[in-house]
């Protein structure tokens, strides 16, 4: 075997993604040269996907404290307590370089991944959302990529048997030759009985569960942290192909097994496999651990130790048991149909040693492996920015016909329905989920309560890219304020940061700068980070010679995205809220402050084409007292929709007011007559975006009831018209400037995405 | 010019299909079943002066949209007496 | 009347069926594993939707021979009632103990929507407290739920009243439009000679409750009991 | 012993996955290709005696799973130099 192995050189480790710098800081640690299988395990371990090395000092800003958060940052995924006894576990992940590769089997292995993840710890997944950027879907390549992705995900989703209840989908130039594909899911588990990732118990054994290994992969943790080139192709790993059917009856053995009491500690093999799981289970045990490689089960033959550690064969986990129970574990997952294989121990010592055919391949300190080096890299702001924030949009020509310019934005392929996508999304199963994809949050009810939780995710590249502290505060405020929206008490905050090199200190500027704005929105809504995932190098390298306008490396970073999922409590599930207007003759109120902006709307990019501006001002105390007055109102059953003002502005938010819940309502929209405040120019003030803003409906009969409680809420807000007919109507300065039909904003609401992909 | 592509799942890629129907083949009974591949068979009619030309475009149609070359292999096949079903 | 609601491997709607049963209609009931084959202290069993096996080989195969599968034909000709939603149906057809087969949407996408169904006979256990002409509505949840029957086969279907429901329109028209999946002549769900297997695509367990969307799933199963409850408490509409 | 099977829906069953893909070659410029019709393939490797006798246990495979005779045909070949691709 030995034989065989590459000799370990510095050419060698760089090879496999480790710099000079890490591998003397190797052979220091163990006092002696890494071995061939000992290069790999540090290489996968201090890649930048497993070990954060550029991201880490930045995430620590982030606040993870709370009194109902059960588990922060740190775990498979985090817990928030919802009450009752039950606690919902729940985590965002990126699978953005695998998708571009393989679009179906690259978002279907993405859903993988994140069910292990909150399965692992013990919880039953009830939701999934997916939160999608492509370039635009009128280009062929990214059609095949929307329509591979989308695939990917209902097969893996629906055939596992857990709904895919919310999500977004947005386009933009920047993302075409780099998609990103990020899932969240959502999983409910007593409160005490939530498992962990930990090896402890010397003596205990360790077990390999799930599908056999193959070669799938190998790398993907390395790939992960490289940027797209030329030389990809060549650098492919064998990709990896999702088992949703492995993947339930992994599910359903795991949740027997944990039920048993005879788990002690349990993590999924994800990227770097069972080199990740054999440093991190006893890494956090403080323990170490002892695996023989020869008893993995395997799908090929020759398998060399190297390969069976790195493999990103999918569906497997390590799971470590109570000594002398070890029976009672293998029924378990018999009756599932599943190997379930005891490949070693929990030990004393705190190393972890791996043998194959009895050999000793590898003899590592774990907490070496797990203590990867960390990096400060200097940054600062592109030199560009000053000059794309500088642009004044008040100085575009405005719309010769507003109404039409409304028209325009529904059918935007960002802000048009989403339902090509969802209708093929089992969005019911477990029969829970009371608000379905298409209003601003999907609710679920928790059995056996009254309580329902809120899920929503958001993310505006363009805002981020514009101002990425304010734009990643915004992204926090609107994923809340759905969830508000909606009737839940936001408690818990995920993200996926999406961005370009971290080694480009721009790249890292916008990362950093992400992070406060992301800080500052959760201290003022007072929600805890309760975990994450950071995905770097979503950048194409252009051919040679072409330079994109706004960067001279050469290199093209995807908007800096950083997408922020929200989960929230409703304590009584019959009083939620969704977006659409529900009949005639009720009155419409604006809730929140004036400042919108026209800078990075998707008005001036549908109808100037230009990505470029200032951001409204965001006032987080003003955002908290708008939210929680909102929550108020719908709680108390005095709001009959409520509607977040987000893309397109107010004229848009009125619109999907109208037309979203024709669905929900038997098939037809509801119009609207208001009158908008002069004070600005009328494209700024209709399609103008700013946060802390949001539309509802009242009852006349509650009209009294509300407007107190909106007094006590000290927030700013006014009537600004009423539902009912078949048209949109807006009055500006005694004048009707928009007079459209409902029907025809449906048509392109309903179409504009839809189009592209028939 | 009638001719048929088959088209498997690369060596190392995992056949959940296959892996699938083996077990429940085994489950019912036929333990004398020793590996079991699933892959696609696509049978195309196509106009060409001679089978040389038929087999070069088939090919092309395979490595623009038939195979999806990072998971799947394919060999062409002439398919002799054989007719194309009807549709 | 005693349920009993089976597990396959990959099964999903399993804990739907289970919840209705028991909150809803607070009837007794109980899991049955896919290898049993004693289904005795049963009256009526449900194959509920999800992916058995995957269906990686073709929609509800596998499992179609099951060993509970196998003991089901045993337990119709006792009297007992099958109800088999979405992959239950599937298997069903798969089995033999339903005509057709159930291939890949025309679409050739999934779909999960809500669907109109025109009830066409009300002479089976589980329609008897439904008007012929009806209207239900029910969501689906399936990629291969396009009802295929040869000439002959859909033939004796309809002249024994098998097609219990038809996609249709709001308003209760069987026309294209309101076919989510191709089905041959809109059918949505099929009955077995005697009546007393029953399969159809949509799923009935996720229209029984108000919170859900609607409760015209439930009709089912009061039709059901309607036929065992000897009190006079069941009244034909 | 190697066998292949292939199955085919029966003629006069509407092959809604050949004609897309059809379609979608026409779009690429395939305006050449005539007819294009979609199955499977299967390969199985069975222990037997004889080829007779591999070929019946394959022919009860399809008939008690791999194919369902209400939709599709299947023929069954022997796989004579080629090697079954490794998983
Ligand atoms: N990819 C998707 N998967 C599931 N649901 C989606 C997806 N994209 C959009 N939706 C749903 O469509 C609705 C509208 O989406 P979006 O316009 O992004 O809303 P918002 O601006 O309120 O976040 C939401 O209910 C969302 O959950
Ligand atoms: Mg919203």
């Amino acid at each position: 075997m030995a034989g065989t192995e590459p000799k370990v050189t510095l050419d060698l480790a760089r090879g496999l993604g480790l710099t000079a710098d890490e591998y003397d800081r190797i052979i220091q640690r163990l006092g002696r040269e890494p071995s061939y299988t000992e290069l790999g395990l540090f290489s996968a371990l201090w890649s930048e996907h497993c070990a954060y090395k550029h991201s880490r000092v930045f995430l620590s800003r982030l606040p993870t404290r709370a009194p109902h958060l059960l588990q922060g940052p740190g775990e498979n995924a985090g817990a928030v307590d919802i009450g009752d006894g039950w606690a919902v576990v729940f985590k965002m992940e990126s699978h953005n370089h695998p998708s571009f590769i393989e679009p179906f089997q690259g978002a279907a292995t993405g859903v993988g991944g994140i069910l292990r993840d909150i399965f692992t710890m013990g919880a039953r997944p009830i939701a999934i959302l997916d939160s999608l950027r492509f370039g635009d879907p009128a280009d062929a390549k990214t059609k095949h990529l929307i329509n591979g992705v989308v695939s990917g995900i209902s097969w893996y989703g629906n055939c596992f048997g857990c709904p895919t209840v919310g999500g977004e989908i947005a386009f933009a130039p920047e993302y075409a030759g780099n998609p990103l594909v990020n899932v969240m899911c959502v999983g409910l588990v007593r409160a005490d009985r939530i498992h962990l990732a930990r090896a402890e118990g010397v003596g205990n054994p360790v077990f390999y569960v799930g599908n056999k290994t193959g070669r799938d992969g190998i790398h993907g943790a390395t790939m992960a942290s490289a940027t797209f080139d030329d030389e990809a192709e060549a650098k492919r790993p064998t990709v990896q192909v999702g088992d949703p059917f492995t993947e339930k009856l992994l599910l359903e053995a795991c949740l027997e097994a944990m039920a048993t009491g005879a788990v002690v500690g349990i993590q999924d093999m994800g990227a770097a496999g069972l080199a990740c799981c054999t440093s991190e289970m006893p890494a956090r045990g403080g323990t170490g651990m002892e695996v023989e490689l020869s008893a993995v089960p395997q799908r090929e033959e020759g398998m060399t130790p190297y390969e069976l550690l790195l493999s990103e064969s999918q569906e497997r986990m390590l799971l470590v048991g109570a000594k002398g129970r070890e029976d009672e574990l293998r029924r378990v997952f018999a009756k599932w149909e599943l190997d379930a294989v005891k490949i070693g121990e929990v030990t004393g010592g705190a190393d972890l040693v791996v043998r194959h055919r009895g050999e000793e391949v590898a003899h590592v300190p774990v907490e070496a492996l797990t203590d990867a080096p960390t990096y400060e890299k200097s940054y600062g702001p592109p030199a560009w920015l000053a000059e794309r924030q500088a642009l004044e949009p008040l100085c575009l020509p405005e719309p010769d016909d507003y109404g039409e310019a409304l028209v325009r934005l529904m059918g935007s392929p960002t802000i048009a329905s989403k339902e090509w996508a969802y209708r093929q999304y089992d969005q019911q199963v477990g029969t829970n989920t009371l608000v379905l994809p298409g209003s601003d949050a999907a609710v679920l009810r928790i059995k056996g309560t009254r309580r329902a939780i809120a899920i929503s995710t958001d993310g505006s590249g363009r805002q981020v890219f514009l101002d990425p502290r304010r734009g990643a505060a915004m992204a926090v405020c609107e994923a809340a304020r759905n969830v508000s929206c909606a009737g839940g008490r936001p408690l818990g905050v995920t993200d996926c940061m999406n961005f370009g090199s971290p080694e480009r200190p721009e790249i890292l500027w916008q990362f950093a700068e992400a992070i406060e704005g992301i800080a500052e929105a959760c201290r003022a809504l007072e929600v805890p980070v309760v975990g994450g995932n950071v995905s770097f190098y979503n950048e194409t390298v252009q051919a040679k010679g072409a330079t994109s306008p706004w960067d001279s490396s050469g290199g093209t970073a995807i908007l800096p995205t950083p997408i922020i999922g929200v989960v929230g409590v409703l304590e009584d599930a019959s009083r939620l809220g969704t977006q659409w207007f529900k009949a005639a003759g009720q009155r419409i109120a604006l809730l929140g402050p004036d400042g919108v902006s026209l800078g990075g709307s998707e008005y001036l990019w549908t109808l100037h084409d230009r990505l470029a501006g200032r951001l409204a001002p965001l006032d987080l105390e003003v955002e908290r007292r708008v939210q929680s007055a909102v929550r108020a109102a719908v709680g108390a059953g005095l709001v009959t929709a409520a509607h977040d003002c987000a893309e397109g502005g107010l004229a848009v938010t009125l619109a999907e007011g109208a037309v979203t819940g024709a669905r929900a309502n038997g098939g037809v929209g509801v119009g609207c007559e208001v009158t908008v405040e002069p004070g600005r120019r009328l494209d700024e003030t209709l399609f103008g975006e700013g946060p802390s803003r949001v539309v509802v409906t009242v009852e006349p009969a509650r009209q009294r009831e509300f407007e107190a409680l909106m007094a006590e809420s000290a927030i700013p807000w006014r009537w600004i018209g009423t539902t009912g007919g078949e048209r949109l109507i807006v009055h500006a300065s005694g004048r009707v400037v928009v007079d459209v039909a409902v029907d025809r904003i449906e048509h392109a609401w309903r179409s504009g995405f839809e189009r592209h992909m028939a | 010019m009638k001719l048929r592509v088959l088209i498997r799942l690369k060596p190392g890629i995992l056949d959940v299909q296959g892996a699938a129907v083996q077990r429940a083949l085994a489950g019912l009974g036929f333990a004398d079943l020793r590996d079991l591949r699933v892959g696609k068979l696509i049978e195309i009619d196509v106009d060409a002066a001679t089978p040389g030309a038929a087999r070069q475009r088939v090919d092309e149609m395979c490595r623009k949209l038939l195979a999806n070359t990072i998971l799947e292999d394919y060999t062409i096949e002439a398919i002799e007496a054989e007719r194309l079903a009807p549709r | 009347m005693r349920f009993g609601v089976v597990v396959f491997p990959g099964t999903w709607s399993d804990c739907d069926f289970h919840y209705v049963i028991s909150e809803v209609i607070r009837q007794p009931v109980k899991y049955v594993w896919h290898r049993d084959r004693n289904l005795a202290d049963l009256d009526c069993v449900v194959l509920p939707g999800g992916f058995s096996y995957g269906d990686y080989l073709r929609a509800g195969a596998v499992a179609g021979k099951s060993p509970v599968v196998e003991a089901l034909r045993e337990f119709v000709a006792n009297g007992g009632y099958v109800l088999g939603s979405c992959n239950g149906f599937q298997i069903l057809c798969e089995a033999g103990l339903l005509p057709g087969v159930l291939m890949r949407n025309e679409c050739l996408q999934y779909r999960c929507q809500s669907t109109n169904l025109l009830v066409e006979n009300v002479e089976t256990p589980f329609t008897r407290g439904l008007r012929a002409g009806q209207v239900l509505t029910m969501p689906i949840s399936h990629g291969e739920g396009k009802y295929y029957a040869d000439a002959p086969t859909l033939a004796a279907l309809k002249a024994r009243q098998g097609i219990v429901f038809r996609y249709a329109t709001v308003e209760g028209q069987v026309v294209k439009a309101a076919n989510p999946n191709g089905s041959v002549e809109n059918i949505a769900g099929v009955v077995n000679e005697t009546g007393a297997v029953l399969g159809l695509m949509p799923h009935p367990e996720r229209a029984a409750e108000t919170a859900m969307g609607g409760t015209d799933g439930l009709l089912l199963f009061q039709s059901l009991l309607g036929t065992l409850v000897e009190d006079g408490t069941f009244l034909k509409r």
